[in-house]
């Protein structure tokens, strides 16, 4: 295991340690392992609180800031935060007017928040969940559920962009919910990732073979396949969003292409040129679009889809500004 | 062979010394249909639970398992984090008294398993901890109820060797339940971690049984 | 070799056509392989041009936008552009005020931007060019000299500052020769990288091992050695900076923590407090920084740092707006 | 034996043929102490020069190779680009008759090689193509200069091998120019991408003249 670390298990404390020093904006504590604007709590403005297993950044500590979350609870790696901990986060930015949950569909993330969400719940702290279950590469049925991934990042620009205009409670998670609704992901992977913990890789691939299908812990996806083209993938990813959740000539998206990690920006461009051929061949419409790391497994060399059909409020909220450490437009 | 608080410390520290020494183990099963973090997370999680129980001042059996089970959600995260917690907390609630009897012990695991499935939602055949913990109630329960006498060494013996065969009978399943079951029918084959880690727990019992 | 491509040979021209996609606000002339901001060129303004091999993204290409550069041209992977490439971005963006040519010093670059300009002067394009050699790593005695690498990313964000107030040729190109000069740089490797066209890595390292004093390339560096936690790591290189210009108790600097390509950002981040950490003790004080991914070699994991002595001036137009894909801030 | 325009036309295609023959071998050379690229710098380069002589009118043996040079620098890139291009098209400059002897063809290289100097500041012993050329040229003035015969096959012949031999002794050196420069005394060891391409484009020129 090579890794630009001082301890396994400090990992996670070291790095909180870093966005501390990096972002004077931010107020980090060491002790309940929260990350909060800095000026929290703001008085009557709905707070919005993500988190989950550390190892994905700049998900969710990244993603702090005005027009986006107000407090991030990161976990040990790959670990869903403790309910202590998420807790803390809806205390340091509760302003009265409620809290949201922007939880990732795991059953750790699950069980964690629904915890938190009681124990604010018994501090009169009015909690919201909106559920990020995006990802098409699972079934539903006969398992826990659909994984929450790329959406993560749409649904948290969203949310927090109405939140940001003081919009009540339940407006907040219902965009939540609508952004989530509306988005679907798929994910491949070229390499495996190592946790720091347990120093060998997830899984062992053939040099000329990918994992298609999945998620953002280094575990193993749906399948095993040949390796093949940018193009390829990107139209095996994209045709089992659209068998899920089909979209018609016109509709207007936002896409995201996202690396998990150890995949140079330049083929993540490579990909969204194909991805933009596949829509254009479509007539759908990509009105907004990230490229980049957004939502990463380690250093797992691969990328995920995220597509969100987004309407006008969704696209204004898009537009709205945002000033944290990973996502920064507007004035 | 009752329990009384001294055992039940004893037992829980079997479990970290059992969970140190198989963490390893436990994340590399995790590895294989997983996110490869349940040995450290067990870990952690008691060896937080000894550090706190040390202070603690109990006046009934009870205390040490709810201490342990609020201990094991505020230090664990992930799924086993609440499911375990929840398991001895449930279980703990009910042994409000300085010793127990074999009777009470289990109707409070009982009572720890239901707290965990309402919470998880996993019934057996979902390849989880449940796999472990549900044999070895019943195997426990067989002891205790059908049996003549009421060892509950005895019965902790045969409830830890049906937690281990319950442990091995997951191998051939299609996870349900959890990150193993989004690998659908590749998640067969492998043995369920928070299953081992189960398995151990009941061991740890039977252990320190033995050893009085 | 695992790449998320279509084909070896179209990997620069495939990247470029995602860009074009990507990023409304960017022209990219497929033929010349250029890219420059829309509504270009802009009369009366001194425009700088970067360029270089490509595998470094975002730079120079996610640098191209208000604040910053007006054109980029991308060579081939890790081979600079050719002069007609350099030209076409020189004349596309010409406001009558002269370009400036931010070039880094590789024996490659030099020559093709010395043609470039020489090309330009014919045209009656004046060209000022700012070299950047910053590599500590390197002896400049005995060798092709220093190699540019971090301190681009500080050039292009100060000197394009400048150029956007309406300064002169000379003045901006005198800005971006200050920035370098106060700038040093220091990386080190933990895998090596693997360019489509050679299929293989540049070198081979041992789980244990990492390569010390490399460039952006995938070249080996100056030494192998064990790998160290990220603390040694630090202070290694952080040591070789400040052996090379020193720093006084109370200096101001901006400083650069740059990804390699396939290091996770929570890595970086724990490299950063330790970076933070060093300075606190030395009583250097670190006044803006950059964490992430600025300049890479395609999927190296590894980390690069820069440390540029600021001024007054100089932290001005780093505050400047800039409006890019891969650095944006202010209004 | 002259050199007349379709035998430099032969030359120029034979070096293409062997750049895209040794491509692989330079990108691997190219990898142990640069940057990986000088076989697809070099085939890209004059694989685009041999589609560009297609359709060229040239009316002397000059004009190839100025040709020659504009397309390389102008498809290159990298260090080798603009010091082939210009080794190239100095030569070519200095040839303007339809067809040249060994002397013309001689002095023709060395104002080559000069520009290139010129260009790129290197000498002999930094460990780059000059290592190969400068030997070429002194054993082809050899053979042009103190030779009683004049005679171009021969003269190329040796200065192939002198440039064979030239690229061989590049392993031993360390680096002074261009990028393996950076790896000071590691680049010992090593033998020089652009010294084995200046002997291949020495190579190609004696074997299309022994082919005559
Ligand atoms: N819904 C559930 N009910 C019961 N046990 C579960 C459930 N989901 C997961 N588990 C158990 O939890 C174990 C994984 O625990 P751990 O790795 O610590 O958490 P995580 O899956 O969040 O990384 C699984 O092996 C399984 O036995
Ligand atoms: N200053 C120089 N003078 C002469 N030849 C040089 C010089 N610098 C580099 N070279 C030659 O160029 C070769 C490398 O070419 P290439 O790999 O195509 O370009 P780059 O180094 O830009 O990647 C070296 O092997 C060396 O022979
Ligand atoms: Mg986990
Ligand atoms: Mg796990
Ligand atoms: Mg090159
Ligand atoms: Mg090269």
């Amino acid at each position: 295991m090579k890794k630009l670390i001082n301890a396994p298990g400090t990992v996670v404390s070291d790095a909180l340690a870093g966005i501390a020093a990096a972002h004077p904006a931010l107020r980090i504590d060491p002790d309940a392992r929260i990350v909060t604007r800095a000026g929290e709590p703001e008085a009557g403005r709905v707070a919005l609180v993500s988190g989950g297993g550390s190892g994905h950044e700049p998900l969710h500590t990244g993603f702090v800031g005005r027009g986006m979350l107000h407090a991030a609870c990161p976990g040990e790696v790959f670990t869903s935060p403790v309910p202590d901990q998420i807790l803390a986060a809806a205390r340091a930015v509760h302003g009265g007017a409620g809290v949201v949950f922007v939880v990732k569909n795991y059953t750790g993330d699950v069980l964690n928040f629904e915890m938190a969400a009681e124990l604010a719940g018994d501090d009169g702290i009015e909690v919201a969940t909106v559920l990020v279950d995006d990802d098409v590469a699972v079934d539903a049925a006969g398992t826990a559920g659909r994984r929450g991934t790329g959406a993560t990042v749409f649904v948290e620009k969203i949310a927090g962009a109405l939140a940001e205009t003081g919009a009540g409670l339940a407006a907040v998670a219902e965009a939540g919910r609508r952004v989530n609704a509306a988005s679907r992901s798929f994910a491949v992977a070229l390499t495996p990732c190592t946790t720091p913990a347990a120093g060998k890789p997830g899984f062992d691939l053939a040099p000329d073979e990918m994992e298609v299908g999945v998620g953002i812990h280094g575990e193993p996806g749906r399948s095993r396949e040949k390796l093949k083209p940018a193009s390829g993938i990107v139209s095996d990813a994209l045709d089992a969003i659209f068998a899920d959740r089909p979209l018609a000539e016109g509709d207007e998206t936002i896409v995201m292409v996202n690396g998990l990690g150890g995949t140079p920006l330049i083929e993540l461009y490579i990909a969204y040129a194909d991805v933009a051929r596949y829509f254009a061949d479509r007539g759908i419409r990509i009105v907004r679009n990230l490229v980049g790391e957004y939502i990463t497994s380690l250093e797992m060399a691969g990328v995920s889809f995220t597509v969100c059909q987004a309407d006008e409020q969704m696209l204004a909220l898009w537009d709205a500004p945002v000033d944290t450490p990973a996502l920064r437009w507007g004035t | 062979m009752h329990m009384d608080i001294p055992l039940a410390r004893a037992w829980i520290r079997t479990v970290a010394a059992a969970m140190e020494e198989h963490q390893e183990q436990l994340t590399q099963l995790d590895s294989a249909i997983g996110d490869a973090d349940h040995g450290v997370n067990m870990h952690r999680g008691f060896s937080t639970v000894i550090a706190a129980l040390d202070g603690l001042e109990s006046t009934n059996v009870g205390d040490v398992l709810v201490k342990t089970g609020t201990i094991l959600i505020s230090s664990v995260g992930g799924a086993s984090g609440p499911l375990y917690g929840t398991f001895f907390r449930a279980a703990g609630r009910q042994l409000t008294t300085p010793t127990t009897d074999a009777e009470h012990l289990l109707a409070a695991l009982e009572a720890g398993l239901a707290g965990l499935q309402k919470l998880g939602g996993a019934v057996p055949g979902d390849k989880t901890m449940v796999d472990a913990i549900a044999p070895a109630l019943a195997a426990f329960a067989a002891e205790v109820r059908t049996g003549g006498s009421v060892d509950l060494t005895a019965a902790a013996v045969e409830a830890a060797a049906a937690a281990r065969r319950g442990m091995l009978a997951t191998i051939p399943l299609q996870a349900r339940k959890g990150r193993a079951s989004y690998l659908g029918a590749r998640s067969i084959g492998h043995q369920d971690p928070g299953a081992t880690s189960a398995a151990l727990v009941f061991q740890a019992l039977a252990d320190v049984l033995q050893a009085e």
